[in-house]
């Protein structure tokens, strides 16, 4: 079922929570809406639950407006964070709670219980109380109450959150494939950006109730529309540096007291000659930057000092400095610098230069 | 960000906290409001239950607006609304009042009673539980689970069962006819729940503080005075609000063990008023049962947002 | 922390002195009274089990239980029910948490209230001339005679005035066992498909159970020990027709100075109070309710 | 120099004297109807008195007094004794109803009092009158001493009866007819039916709304007796019948509101001082009480003229005619405590505080009637108008008996009244419970069917 969000703004008392929001989930794809907390993103599920009615706006399932359809009446499938496992019912009566509300008959309600029990391979746990589960076996209970009675839309708000880090992972692939089994159009609220590219078909950004950006994980992670998705897409964070840029014998600069770069070609074409002494705000993903350790003949290569070295496993994190300047980059660990080393620095791949004001990426116009 | 009240929320804080927690007030209220936003939400369950509690809750509002009004008005309409302003049913405040031919005393000396009656209740409630609810909560001792369940089973079975035996207790320990008799009484029918209230605010102080404190060079004392004594402040300010309100209103020992009216209390001073033979002056009686609320109402008043905050009874997780 | 009894007598010594003295030694006396025929003379005749046969043979021995079960009941229904209506309307269904506190407060000032000063409204409310507040309230509604309750209908004046003051420990309970429910559980219960009814029965009560059941015991127990408010407002009148156990007892001791009986009778209320309790342990756990304070 | 030597002696004396004086504290307690507290108040002047006596006498002692006046019911101020008592509270004096002698008695808590009267009797008991004696003795001795009586008469308001068309003289002559058992309890029905009927009372009859000697009265006037021959105590089923019977019909005929024992003593008065009740079954002391306590919403409280003017007194009839009228007395007495540690002061007090001036003070100003003979011919007590009217009453009276377990008695007979009023029982069957409930309280009593 295709969800659009029409221009939705949900006000609570003073406080917009979400502002002229427009969005459209569809039919069958797994949307995420992405955001740091307090950003309006559960606000927004909550809305296409119907939990919360929109101040204004409107949501849409399929061809209809069901801003005033009650939650039970919108056949969609809840999962919170906490779960919300009722603690007196066993895993059975948790599943089939939806059902029974539906006064479905007995044998009906046990056959789609067992059916989704066993999609969810928790078969053996439906005699169980809640609180005798572990968390993950939680989080499939939740699921499968959510799914049992088929509905036409699967909500998560931040199902993973409440899990141990590692079987985190393990969840959310298991969650993706899921989706994908079952086709079901998916709206999975999360904070966690590596999550959300994961699993997501597409990712929607909020930040204080207004919608960032809303395009596929590839496009969020390469053309990030302003600074506050390109510095939340991607970890370790992009590196952002203040600076202007400057025209010189035809070449464009990015210039600061410790960084001088030369913009590619084509940022040139898209960046017009009056910007000439704009300060502006570079960006550089950390594994985009490299270091050497012998003086190359760049120009744009400047000597850094080596601050602190943090192990991430197969990589490692440097920070660099240079007067006022901080850089991070990622560095394989076959060329392990020492701190307090000096070292050189370039930028292989993509940059971003974004508006000093207004934040916005200056190389997509709009 | 979601408009409810995280659960764990509402049990960190100490339970029975009589302080007012601004924050958490806040947070009520949004989760309040965000409900009221809910598609599921009924105005009309709303006004119906609005009107269902104001009906239930008409015998007691009328009763406390009447019982200030009637003091106040020499003359009521159908009992119900006040006619005409007078102090005359205050007159108790400044000269003895005479009921038919029967002079009675003077108020002041008996509500000077009242006061050091409560006041002796809540200061020995307070010492007495805060000692025994920290040793119940800090030390592993032999005996401690027995006392803890002793405290529960006192609790279930009010003294007032055990009046008979209770005077002869007093009269052994020649302390019959005395307010420190009743209060001793009082006292000890209270301090089961008040050390039960105390050793759960001990219990929700964890050891570490305490430990942390010492290394940070505290020695007992200052342990005591300036960690564990403010983290316990709600528990003493219930422990003092509720006894102070118990000894403030005591009846039924100051009735039964107090032979002189010289050590009458508010209660048995307007029990008396009552009396057998039924003279029911409504306008005096009310005003000296205003008079006797003044207290209670201002208690009420600055604590009444906390004292509902406050829980009752174990929630088993 | 391991400490020698006598430090910890030096925290516990006052409690344990109090305690001995006015509940175990009083219950002690108390049994060992109910076994003696004292009287006005306050002499300790024993008897041995006269009392108690006394009492076993006498027809309003069994009209007076009768009374204490239905006042328990009437009153336990009343006052859970309400409290369990008002918890539920002021955290459920009203969304202004002014109005939810003004209800509260409202309802918190019986406890709050002086005996005598209480007895005294319940009094002017049903006061039998037509300046009472329920006979005035049916004069506005066109009812001409006025209704003398304390002798027409003096069970209802006791379990009224007596639920009055016990709903607010409920409401109270009930709120914040309510409140702590997480909302998670009520939206998804609402995705779910319940509406308001199915989430309370469902949902909410099932949630609060233990608070129930802890309000159930606590306030039958309450109830067969307080005589207080009925002793002031009916005196167990007329014909014994409030006439409870506890009050029983008084009156025997305190009426008609028969200190042996009134002994034998409250002694029936120590051994109920004892019994619930252990009621109480077996249902909530005696370890779990020792590490949880229960209280009021 | 001897004139020296003698000053210098009585100085000696009279220091001696001063300084040998101790004064003792005498506590005093009573209980009564709010106009009855000259039982009490009288102390205040009897005590100078005594004082003056024991200086003439160059006793080392001298009285101070501390009353007390209890306000409670019967059962909370014998309650509140008997716990006194053994807490060493208890006042030295209390005033109490002659019917709770017994038990005092018998408990040891008040002191026979024998010595004492017979010591003082030539100035202060010689002329009480000897059936007041009768009341104040338990086995043989006396443990108190009687400090008034009174009469319980039925009240009738003259002017209710002038409307219904009565003539002055028929009026005055009414509590004589009664008198003379021409009227009987059947007949104040009739009238008082045609009073409400035509609208000119609210009530026909109005009764005490707690329990009294009133109903143990009315039991007596239908015959009833506590007493057989051998001096137990028995219950006759057949009078008490009659009284329950009584009852009901006043209820029945609309005369007497059925929820008569739950109207407040001051509605009572209230009602009957404004001619909105035609009977009351009062005592001699609300004669007193009316003009003390303003109980009138008008006219606040009453002059004694306008009381003669609108309100009568009589004997309550007996049910048939030609039978004897009745009334009753509750004299009232001070006991002593046995504990007490000045038993000669004390008694040295009592005997003051019965001299007839006492005695007639209070009388007159509590409407109760005195003791003595010698106070009956005070001048002030012969001139009151009321007081000689009320005193010929005394040859009908009777008493409550001065019986341990009477009290038994007369709770269940209250509250069978009580339920017969409301409904609640028939007159049969609240004799049944009547009886049920008085053999479980005395288990040896006799009921003569």
């Amino acid at each position: 079922m295709r969800v659009l969000l029409d221009n939705i703004t949900k006000i609570f008392g003073k406080v917009v929570a979400v502002n002229d929001l427009t969005l459209e989930v569809e039919d069958g794809k797994l949307v995420v809406l992405l955001g740091p907390s307090g950003c309006g993103k559960s606000t927004t599920l909550l809305m296409i639950a119907g939990i919360y009615r929109p101040t204004e706006g409107k949501i849409w399932f399929g061809d209809n407006v069901v801003n005033d359809l009650p939650p039970k009446d919108r056949k969609i499938g809840l999962v919170f964070q906490s779960y919300a496992l009722y603690p007196h019912m066993t895993v059975f009566e948790n599943i089939a709670f939806p059902l029974r509300l539906k006064r479905e008959n007995k044998k009906e309600i046990d056959k789609k219980v067992k059916k989704i029990s066993e999609f969810l391979e928790i078969g053996e746990l439906l005699d169980r109380k809640p609180i005798q589960l572990s968390g993950g076996q939680q989080q499939r209970v939740a699921v499968a109450r959510a799914l049992v009675k088929s509905p036409d839309i699967l909500l998560l708000d931040e199902p993973l959150s409440n899990l141990d880090a590692k079987l985190r992972v393990v969840m959310r692939t298991e969650l993706k494939k899921m989706q994908m089994r079952l086709g079901i159009t998916t709206i999975f609220v999360t904070h966690d950006q590596s999550e959300a590219m994961t699993v997501a078909d597409k990712i929607a950004v909020i930040k204080n109730g207004v919608l960032q950006q809303y395009s596929s994980p590839d496009e969020l992670y390469d053309i990030p529309k302003n600074l506050f998705v390109a510095t939340f897409v991607g970890s370790p964070p992009m590196n952002i540096i203040e600076g202007s840029l400057s025209f010189k014998d035809g070449n464009l600069f990015f210039l600061n007291p410790d960084v001088r770069f030369e913009l590619p070609e084509d940022m040139k074409v898209v960046l017009k000659q009056e910007r000439n002494t704009e300060e502006v705000l570079f960006g550089v993903r950390p594994e985009d930057v490299n270091i050497s350790y012998e003086r190359s003949g760049s120009q744009d290569s400047t000597s850094w000092l080596v601050d602190m070295i943090e192990m991430m496993g197969r990589e490692l994190l440097v920070t660099l400095s240079r007067e006022k300047t901080m850089l991070k980059t990622i560095v394989d660990r076959e060329h392990v610098p020492s701190i307090g080393e000096k070292v050189n620095v370039e930028f292989t791949g993509k940059v971003f230069l974004f508006d000093k004001y207004s934040g916005k990426n200056l190389l997509c116009e709009e | 960000m979601k408009g409810q009240t995280p659960r764990g929320a509402t049990q960190v804080i100490p339970k029975r906290a009589i302080y007012s927690l601004k924050r958490k007030k806040k947070k009520e209220r949004r989760a309040q409001e965000v409900r009221g936003e809910a598609v599921t939400f009924s105005r009309r369950n709303e006004i119906i239950s609005t009107i269902i509690m104001t009906i239930i809750s008409i015998p007691i509002f009328l009763s406390y607006l009447w019982l200030f009004l009637s003091s106040f008005s020499a003359k009521m309409w159908h009992g119900l609304i006040p006619l005409k302003f007078t102090l005359h049913n205050w007159r108790f405040l400044w000269q003895p009042i005479k009921f038919g031919a029967v002079m009675h005393t003077s108020i002041w000396p008996i509500t000077l009673n009242t006061l050091l009656l409560a006041l002796a209740v809540t200061i020995s409630e307070v010492l007495v539980s805060t000692l025994s609810g920290y040793a119940l909560s800090r030390f592993r001792f032999k005996g401690r689970v027995m006392i803890q369940g002793m405290t529960m089973l006192l609790h279930a079975f009010p003294g007032v069962a055990l009046l008979i035996a209770i005077y002869y207790v007093l009269y052994t320990m020649r302390l019959l006819d005395t307010l420190w008799g009743v209060m001793l009484v009082k006292i000890s029918l209270e301090i089961p729940m008040s050390t039960n209230i105390i050793k759960g605010f001990f219990d929700n102080i964890p050891w570490d503080i305490e430990w942390s404190s010492f290394v940070d060079g505290c020695n007992r004392w200052q342990t005591w005075r300036y960690v564990i004594l403010p983290l316990l402040k709600p528990g003493i300010a219930a422990i003092s609000l509720f006894s102070f309100l118990s000894g403030w209103g005591e009846f039924l020992y100051i009735y039964t063990f107090i032979f002189t009216s010289k050590k009458q209390t508010l209660a048995t001073f307007l029990n008396s008023l009552i009396g057998e033979f039924k003279f029911v002056d409504y306008g005096l009686l009310s005003a000296v049962a205003t008079f006797y609320m003044i207290p209670t109402l201002l208690f009420f008043i600055f604590t009444q947002k906390a004292l509902l905050q406050m829980s009752f009874g174990g929630r088993k997780a | 922390m391991e400490v020698k009894t006598s430090s910890v007598m030096g925290f516990l010594g006052p409690f344990l002195i109090l305690v001995l003295a006015f509940y175990f030694i009083p219950v002690i006396l108390t049994v060992i009274l109910s076994f003696t025929s004292m009287d006005y003379k306050l002499s300790w005749d024993f008897t041995g089990f006269t009392n108690f046969e006394h009492f076993l043979t006498q027809s309003l021995t069994y009209k007076v239980l009768l009374t204490t079960f239905v006042y328990v009941a009437l009153t336990l229904i009343f006052n859970v029910g309400i409290a369990f209506l008002l918890a539920l309307m002021t955290t459920y269904f009203t969304t202004h948490e002014n109005t939810a506190m003004f209800f509260r407060a409202i309802w918190l000032l019986p406890r709050l209230t002086p005996v005598v000063v209480y007895c005294l409204l319940w009094m002017w409310i049903f006061e039998p001339t037509q300046y009472g507040l329920f006979n005035t309230i049916l004069s506005l509604f066109g009812k001409s005679s006025s209704i003398d309750w304390f002798s027409s209908y003096p069970m209802g004046v006791i379990v009224f005035a007596n639920g009055f003051i016990g709903a607010s420990f409920g409401m109270v309970t009930f709120s914040s066992a309510i409140k702590s429910i997480s909302r998670d559980y009520i939206w998804s219960a609402q995705v779910d498909g319940a509406g308001d009814w199915q989430i309370i029965k469902r949902i909410i009560i099932p949630m609060i159970k233990w608070e129930i059941m802890y309000i159930f015991i606590w306030q039958t127990l309450s109830l067969l020990n307080s005589y207080v408010y009925i002793l002031i407002l009916t005196d167990g009148g007329p014909l014994h027709e409030t006439e409870v156990w506890s009050l029983y007892a008084y009156h025997k001791a305190f009426k008609y100075m028969e200190f042996g009986n009134g002994a034998a009778l409250s002694l029936f209320l120590v051994i109920i109070g004892i019994i619930f309790t252990f009621i109480s342990w077996k249902i909530f756990g005696f370890r779990k309710m020792m590490g949880q304070e229960v209280s009021r | 120099m001897r004139k020296f030597g003698v000053l210098l002696g009585i100085l000696l004396i009279m220091a001696v004297g001063i300084f040998a004086v101790t004064t003792v504290t005498i506590k005093i307690e009573g209980v009564g109807s709010p106009a009855d507290t000259t039982r009490i108040t009288n102390f205040g002047d009897a005590v100078k008195i005594a004082n003056n006596i024991l200086a003439a006498c160059d006793s080392p002692y001298r009285i101070k007094i501390e009353t007390t006046w209890f306000q409670g019911g019967w059962d909370e101020y014998r309650k509140e004794y008997i716990l006194a008592f053994k807490a060493g509270k208890e006042p030295d004096i209390r005033a109490e109803g002659h019917e709770d002698i017994p038990w005092m008695a018998d408990a040891g808590y008040i002191l026979p009092l024998d010595k004492y009267v017979k010591k003082y009797n030539d100035i202060a008991y010689y002329d009480v009158y000897p059936s007041l004696w009768d009341a104040v003795k338990f086995n043989g001795k006396i443990y108190a001493i009687p400090q008034d009586t009174e009469a319980r008469p039925l009240y009738f308001r003259k002017d209710v009866l002038r409307k219904l068309g009565w003539s002055e003289e028929k009026i005055a002559n009414f509590p004589k007819e009664i008198e003379a058992g021409n009227v009987t309890l059947d007949d104040l029905i009739a009238i008082a039916k045609e009073a409400v009927n035509k609208g000119l009372v609210e009530y026909g009859f109005l009764h005490r709304p707690s329990n009294g000697g009133f109903f143990t009265m009315m039991y007596y006037d239908f015959g009833g007796k506590l007493f057989d021959e051998a001096g137990n105590l028995i219950v006759e089923e057949k009078p008490l019948l009659n009284t329950l019977q009584f009852f009901k019909k006043m209820v029945d005929e609309g005369v007497l509101p059925s929820s008569m024992t739950n109207i407040s003593w001051r509605s009572i008065h209230k009602a009957f001082v404004e001619g909105r009740s035609l009977f009351w079954f009062g005592g001699t002391w609300h004669w007193a009480e009316w003009q003390r306590v303003a109980y009138h919403s008008k006219l606040g409280a009453l002059p004694e003229s306008y009381e003669w003017e609108n309100i009568g007194f009589a004997l309550n009839p007996p049910p048939e005619k030609g039978g004897k009228p009745i009334t009753m007395s509750h004299p009232f007495t001070y006991v002593v405590s046995s504990h007490t540690k000045y038993p000669e002061l004390v008694n040295l007090l009592l005997a003051v505080v019965s001299s007839p001036k006492f005695l007639v003070n209070h009388a007159l100003a509590s409407g109760h009637l005195v003791t003595r003979a010698s106070a009956a011919i005070y001048p002030s007590y012969v001139k009151n108008k009321f007081v000689a009217s009320v005193t010929p009453m005394l040859k009908y009276t009777t008493v409550l008996p001065n019986n341990l377990a009477f009290k038994k008695i007369m709770d269940p007979l209250y509250g069978a009244v009580q339920a017969v009023e409301l409904g609640k029982l028939s007159p049969e069957k609240a004799v049944k419970w009547f009886e049920e409930e008085v053999k479980s309280a005395i288990p040896n009593i006799k009921i003569v069917k």
